[in-house]
């Protein structure tokens, strides 16, 4: 492998973190292009299944964004999410999983720059760790 | 019940009486005090004018001394070294980059464990239920609190108190029989800051507290704090000069007045170093025989 | 099978400058499902519009993507369009090619194959939506108003002279609230009774508006449009329907000692008061706390006296249920605790008193009848120290913010002293003056140049008393932070202005969200400024900041036309983006578990439970429901489901997991 | 013994009961479920240490149910999954007896729930030996040891979800592994589908897991998957001062928060 671009899957909140890419775009403040959106109402609604399944789609990085507390549209959706992630780190690192290509972050709808500056440093660090080969050959494995 | 000790410059110097009292009543109240190994100057007046760092840095080396040494409460006395003490841990705490960059400095780290109790609240621990502490000669005088700038401000550093109007002395009196008085000037400045520059503005702010206390009955003024005393008591000739006005009003320390109340002689506590003579006003003869007598006592020791 | 139109826009050179529209087209038309794929310059024109509306009737599209600026630009325009083609507009998305793809990206192949790989994303999100319809609730056209002061006055005149009830809830004996003791208002100088009395008079008597006074919202259960209330009204210990309001009782009461409520405890009332002779209504009330006959068991000198024989010590306290279908709360504030302030001595000198009780001393209708007397003995003041920012703009104590009101009560108070008593010295300290408001910086102006009002600019440490003066110790800051020193008869604070003690409780009560002041919180604080962020309940007045009359009363207006436009309509129409609860044919229900972990994460409360019964009426299950009035869509329960019972519709558990599949 | 079968008879003849859930003589090492509904079987009830099963499984099971109100003989691990089952609104008060059992084999009786909750406050619960040992050498290993650890661990998981059918508090009527719209795991026991699984369990159990230890017992193949329970509970108690299995009413860690829960690792 020559250059790696790293794949990276950011899974954000629409009222604060997807406003705040919208920002990054109508302020024309340039990013690296790895980086796909799936937008969710709130951060409250983003399953911890779905990260792995993000993995599973050959996902180097993973960014996980909303509100900051005290703005979440829904009031508390982040203060449940800001939970679900403590306890889900310990266990992916329990398990081994490398916690570092997991993001998580608050940036709000006014933070246009941050989530570029958030962008670059995901894409800058997961291309420095490399592909996750680690969990891609899980998926190549089958019945052993 | 066992302290860490802090004792500053002063304690050792011009307010030796200070600890002299602290030490007697101390021993006799079961109360252990252990020094900080190897402490250094807390740094009040000037540091924190020319240096933040710095001004942070003293007193933060001697947290973290005390910290390594096991102490989770530091007595500190002197107000301005509890000042600084309690300043430099509250900034420590709420800055990390702070903390950082003093434990660089100091090359010691900071964890916060240590504690610092100001001299009401150290005794307040160990006597502030009335009990462990034995009274013989419950000291019945009318007093003015003073508790100064520095004890209770700012509020946020020192959650001690209320800041404008604190109550905590008065309490600690009230049990050794003194009745406090109630008075405006418990906090107000004894100019301190210009104790050495400008000794006319000293003489005026400090005049207008002993002028209040006498004037509201006092018969005593007792400080928690060695620049107030040196300021009230060293000071009284000056004050007098500029109101033209004669004062005969003592300054004692708490620590000196719970020692008498305890019974302890007067030179166990120092009192033969101040310059305003520790003498109350003969009371008129109720007939309790004790309190009396112990007037008498105290005018013959005079 | 799924038939979605892919529509790429180029928004001119915005996304064609950066992305290579042609390949995103043709690439889009190569996913599975996509049956038709174009581009074109302005999607969002009209003749762009017509390209997705056409092709949806020509290519029987069952799902529209547009490719174009982000679904918060235009995610409604093109819903619509779809609509307006026979489509149901949550079958429209949209793929953010512009704002998180061209705008933010070089022109280079990597921002092609990104906005290639958002549009997939999209198509397969697309391929799984559901048709949806708005959610109607419907309304009960009545509203409540808790609070009788100005606020609660002015929303329930506006409401019910629109047509519609209004239900008036207030705490106290008699409407009026704070407004009521004042003396003067600024910057006019009218008398506060004067203009406040005909209104409350309008509240008793307009055929729209039941009221309850010495009544208190015990419990809120509901949504918007379907509020069920319970009011607790209290014991009067007077029946109101046979009490004609005539007085004896109150002359009769030999316990007249109680400081009054009214007076600011300057003045004093009997056990059995109205709090004012203005009060509406003019039906008294016993104090329990103080009657005789309740504290020793006899006296019911009231009672033998009353000529309609009304009083009823036996009455107890009733509850009243109602069904609401919107909310004002207008409870109004207090004033600080006195001992917030113990350097002022406040408490500890009688001459030193709060703005408040200035106003009952300046009030015709006062203790003094108007008179300035000091409290401790009765003289007229020579010299009187206001203290502006009494609690207010003092971090360090914890109250941060600008009360407001009291630079300008305070130009009143000094301006109507130094009318009373010409010759009389008024100081006032203050930290700065804000005046912004209409003839308010004019009327300031007036109470120094005309009528001679010291203002001095700095802090006052201390207050104590020396040879029956109150020494004022102060600062001049402005003449280079000199001490100064006022020896005055009289001192009053102008204490901040503070939330009920309780409004948190009811904050609580109405599931608002409050402030760390305990202010309730408004939605927005710029556009959405009456409207909390529960739906269907309004705040108006100083419960959710210090605020003046005028401002008091354009916001209970604003309140007002918030219920109307609510009422306007039989039904609501919502957004159907809630949570469901699944449902399925016998045995099974639901796959719901009925566990409720659900029930507490829920922001808004809106899980309900649901018991399955067979036909004998025997209880199957218990399963979890989503009220759909209360749901705003956060999916917080969908992601805590382990079974995967509930879903959030328009970001389905299929959707959201097709679209990571996309990638 | 002798008590718990006195007191067991006395149930069943009064009919305050229709059976007792306990412990009989297995044939292996391990103690066996009994379902006594006469009391003459009472004598078939042991209470020893063989007796390790968490019991609580049977609670919620249709078939169980179906023979009318039970008792349950349980230990303390039983006592907190009864706590827990309750918090989450599968058992009320009065629809079982419990007859607890002391860790020093004492019986105990419960007049109702909050009686339960008493008693358990009062215990404490510590990982066994072996798993302490294990979870600290886990925890020094490095990130990449540890995960080669869980691989071979999981290589052996032949998804027949023992794990699943022994632990009381996976109740649920349609698990997430059998929902296929969407599919969320992969059945076959493929490598990413055996991680998936027991990521999904433990995170379906955390904030709820009593740490009974059943899961790792029932394991055929001998993954230590309890471990994970054991490991997010102490995350949780450390975190947010919760335990589960402790109140009636309990708190549920991932449902509820506070402004002050860390955040260290957000951006």
């Amino acid at each position: 492998m020559s250059e790696f671009e790293p794949k990276i899957v950011a899974f954000v909140c629409n009222w604060c973190t997807y406003a705040g890419a919208d920002l990054t775009g109508t302020s024309r403040i340039k990013y690296a292009p790895n980086v796909r959106m799936i937008r969710l109402p709130c951060t409250g609604r983003i399953d911890f299944m779905l990260l792995l399944k993000a993995f599973d789609q050959g996902a180097d990085g993973i960014i996980v964004s909303g509100c900051h507390p005290n703005d979440c549209h829904y009031t508390a959706g982040n203060f449940h999410a800001r939970r679900r992630w403590i306890v889900f780190r310990s266990l992916l690192d329990f398990l081994g999983i490398d916690t570092r290509r997991v993001y998580f972050a608050w940036v709000s709808a006014a933070e246009g720059a941050k989530w570029a500056e958030l962008v670059n440093l995901v894409a800058e660090e997961i291309q420095k760790l490399g592909p996750y080969d680690e969990y891609k050959n899980l998926m190549s494995r089958g019945i052993e | 019940m066992k302290f860490g000790y802090y004792p500053g410059c002063t304690l050792l110097g011009t307010a030796r009486e200070f600890e002299e009292s602290l030490f007697a009543i101390a021993k006799r109240i079961g109360l252990e005090l252990e020094a900080i190994p190897d402490w250094n100057c807390c740094g009040a007046t000037a540091a924190h004018n020319l240096s933040h760092l710095l001004s942070i840095a003293l007193p933060a080396r001697n947290l973290a001394l005390a910290e390594k040494s096991g102490m989770e409460e530091i007595l500190v006395p002197c107000s301005a070294c509890y000042s600084r003490l309690a300043t430099a841990r509250f900034e420590l705490l709420e800055n990390e980059n702070l903390r950082k960059e003093v434990s660089e400095l100091i090359e010691m780290e900071y964890q916060g464990t240590a504690r610092v109790l100001n001299i009401i609240e150290g005794l307040n621990k160990v006597i502030g239920d009335g009990s462990g502490v034995k009274i013989q000669k419950p000291f019945e005088h009318k007093v003015a609190c003073y508790y100064g700038c520095l004890l209770v401000r700012p509020p946020k550093v020192v959650k001690f108190d209320r800041a404008e109007d604190p109550q905590s002395m008065d309490e600690l009196l009230k049990k050794i029989g003194a009745t406090p008085i109630d008075w405006a000037f418990k906090v107000e400045c004894c100019g301190a800051g210009f104790s050495v520059s400008r000794t006319d503005l000293v003489a005026k702010l400090s005049g207008r507290i002993i002028e209040d206390a006498t004037k509201r009955g006092a018969e005593a003024i007792i400080v928690a704090c060695p620049m107030c005393h040196s300021n009230l008591d060293m000071r009284r000739g000056e004050i007098e000069k500029a109101s033209g006005k004669k004062y005969s009003i003592p300054v004692l320390y708490l620590t000196q007045a719970i020692g008498l109340a305890m019974g302890i002689d007067e030179k166990e506590l120092g009192l033969q170093r101040h310059l305003v003579p520790v003498v109350f006003p003969e009371k008129p003869k109720t007939g309790e025989g004790a309190q009396a007598k112990e007037k008498a006592t105290e005018a013959v020791e005079e | 099978m799924a038939r979605i139109g892919v529509f790429v826009c180029h928004c001119g050179e915005n996304i064609a400058g950066t992305v290579d529209i042609a390949k995103v087209a043709e690439e889009a038309g190569k996913i599975p499902g996509v049956v038709h794929s174009v581009d074109y310059k302005y999607m969002c024109s009209d003749p762009g519009q017509s390209l997705i509306k056409e092709a949806i009737k020509e290519k029987k599209l069952t799902g529209v993507v547009v490719a174009a600026c982000s679904p918060r630009m235009h995610e409604t325009t093109f819903r619509r369009a779809c609509a307006e083609s026979g489509l149901n507009p949550f079958l429209c998305e949209m793929a953010n090619i512009r704002e998180q793809c061209s705008w933010v990206h070089e022109k280079i192949p990597e921002t092609t194959e990104k906005a290639i790989e958002l549009v997939r994303i999209i198509v397969e999100k697309v391929k799984r939506n559901k048709p949806l319809y708005p959610i109607k609730v419907p309304v009960t056209k009545t509203a409540l108003v808790l609070g009788g002061g100005i606020a609660g006055i002015q929303a329930s005149l506006d409401i019910a002279n629109a047509g519609h009830k209004v239900i008036l809830v207030e705490r106290s004996p008699s409407i009026g609230g704070h407004m009521l003791q004042l003396s003067e208002t600024f910057p006019t100088l009218d008398c506060s009774q004067c203009i406040l009395t005909p209104r409350m008079v309008e509240v008793a008597q307009h055929p729209n508006i039941t009221l309850y006074t010495y009544s208190e919202l015990e419990s809120l259960e509901g949504f918007i449009g379907n509020f069920k209330v319970k009011i607790r009204k209290k014991a009067r210990g007077v029946d109101e329907s046979l009490c004609t309001g005539c007085g004896i009782c109150i002359q009769k009461c030999p316990q007249k000692k109680i400081p009054s409520e009214f007076d600011a405890g300057l003045g004093k009332r009997p056990a059995i008061y109205v709090p004012c002779p203005q009060a509406v209504p003019n039906k008294p009330v016993i104090d329990k706390a103080h009657c005789t006959y309740y504290l020793k068991g006899k006296c019911k000198i009231c009672e033998k006296f009353c000529p309609r024989g009304a009083i009823k010590f036996d009455q107890q306290d009733e509850i009243i249920s109602a069904e609401v279908g919107a909310i004002v709360a207008a409870t109004g504030y207090d004033i600080l605790n006195t001992d917030f302030f113990p350097e002022y001595g406040y408490g500890k000198y009688p001459d030193v008193i709060t703005g408040l009780q200035f106003e009952r001393l300046a009030s015709a209708s006062g203790p003094t009848l108007g008179a300035i007397k000091r409290p401790s003995d009765g003289k007229e003041p020579e010299t009187i120290v206001f203290i502006a920012c009494a609690g207010s703009r003092d971090p360090a104590k914890g109250i941060d913010y600008c009360s407001k009101i009291c630079c300008m009560y305070t130009a009143k108070h000094a301006m109507l002293y130094k009318h009373k008593v010409h010759h009389g010295r008024a100081y006032v300290f203050y930290m700065d003056i804000r005046a912004g408001g209409k003839m308010y910086e004019e009327f300031v102006r007036r109470a120094i140049e005309e009528d001679g009002a010291i203002y001095i600019r700095g802090r006052v440490s201390r207050i104590y008393e020396e040879d029956g003066k109150l020494i004022v110790k102060g600062a001049d800051t402005l003449l280079g932070g000199q001490p100064i020193e006022i020896k005055a008869d009289m001192v009053v604070l102008a204490t901040a202005m503070v939330a009920h003690k309780d409004a948190e409780e009811l904050a609580q009560k109405l599931k608002v969200s409050y402030d760390p002041y305990h202010f309730l919180s408004e939605a927005h604080p710029k556009l959405r400024p009456v409207e909390t962020n529960t739906a269907g309940i309004f705040v108006a007045g100083a419960c959710q900041a210090p605020k003046d009359i005028p401002e008091a009363v354009a916001q209970a207006s604003g309140a007002a036309s918030k219920v109307c436009a609510l009422f306007s309509s039989d039904e609501l129409s919502r957004e159907p983006v809630i949570a469901v609860v699944n449902r399925s044919a016998p045995p099974v229900f639901s796959t719901c578990t009925g566990c409720f972990l659900c029930e507490k994460a829920c922001p808004y409360q809106a899980i309900e439970r649901e018991e399955i019964r067979d036909r004998k009426g025997n209880l199957i299950k218990v399963v979890a429901k989503v009220n759909p009035g209360l749901c705003q869509g956060c999916g917080t329960c969908v992601s805590l489901c382990r079974v995967k019972a509930i879903d959030l519709q328009g970001f389905t558990n299929e959707q959201v997991y097709a679209e990571v599949l996309a990638l | 013994m002798e008590e718990l079968r006195k007191k067991a008879r006395e149930l069943l003849e009064s009919q305050a009961v229709k059976v007792i859930i306990g412990y009989g003589k297995g044939s292996s090492d391990q103690a066996r479920t009994v379902f006594i509904r006469k009391p003459e079987a009472v004598d078939k009830l042991i209470q020893d240490e063989s007796c390790v099963q968490n019991l609580a499984v049977y609670l919620l099971k249709p078939e169980v149910k179906a023979l009318g109100k039970p008792a349950i003989v349980a230990k303390p691990a039983v006592l907190r999954t009864i706590l827990q089952l309750a918090s989450e609104n599968q058992i009320k008060d009065g629809e079982l007896v419990v007859l607890g059992i002391s860790p020093d084999n004492k019986l105990i009786e419960f007049p109702d729930l909050k009686a339960v909750e008493d008693y358990v406050s009062g215990l404490s619960f510590e990982y066994s030996d072996a798993d302490k040992a294990l979870l600290e050498k886990l925890e020094k290993m490095d990130r990449a040891e540890r995960f080669k650890f869980w691989q071979e661990q999981f290589s052996k998981c032949i998804k027949c979800y023992a794990c699943r059918a022994s632990c009381p508090l996976c109740y649920c009527s349609r698990c997430v592994v059998e929902c296929n719209q969407p599919q969320w795991i992969p059945v076959a026991p493929h490598q990413v589908g055996n991680l998936e699984w027991h990521i999904v369990r433990a995170m379906h159990l955390a904030g709820r897991c009593v740490n009974c230890g059943d899961c790792g017992r029932a394991c055929p193949v001998g993954i230590p998957v309890h471990l994970l329970g054991e490991k997010l509970a102490e995350e949780i108690f450390k975190s947010f001062g919760l335990k589960s299995g402790t109140k009636v009413q309990g708190e549920y860690a991932l449902g509820s928060w506070k402004l002050e829960d860390k955040e260290d690792f957000i951006r």
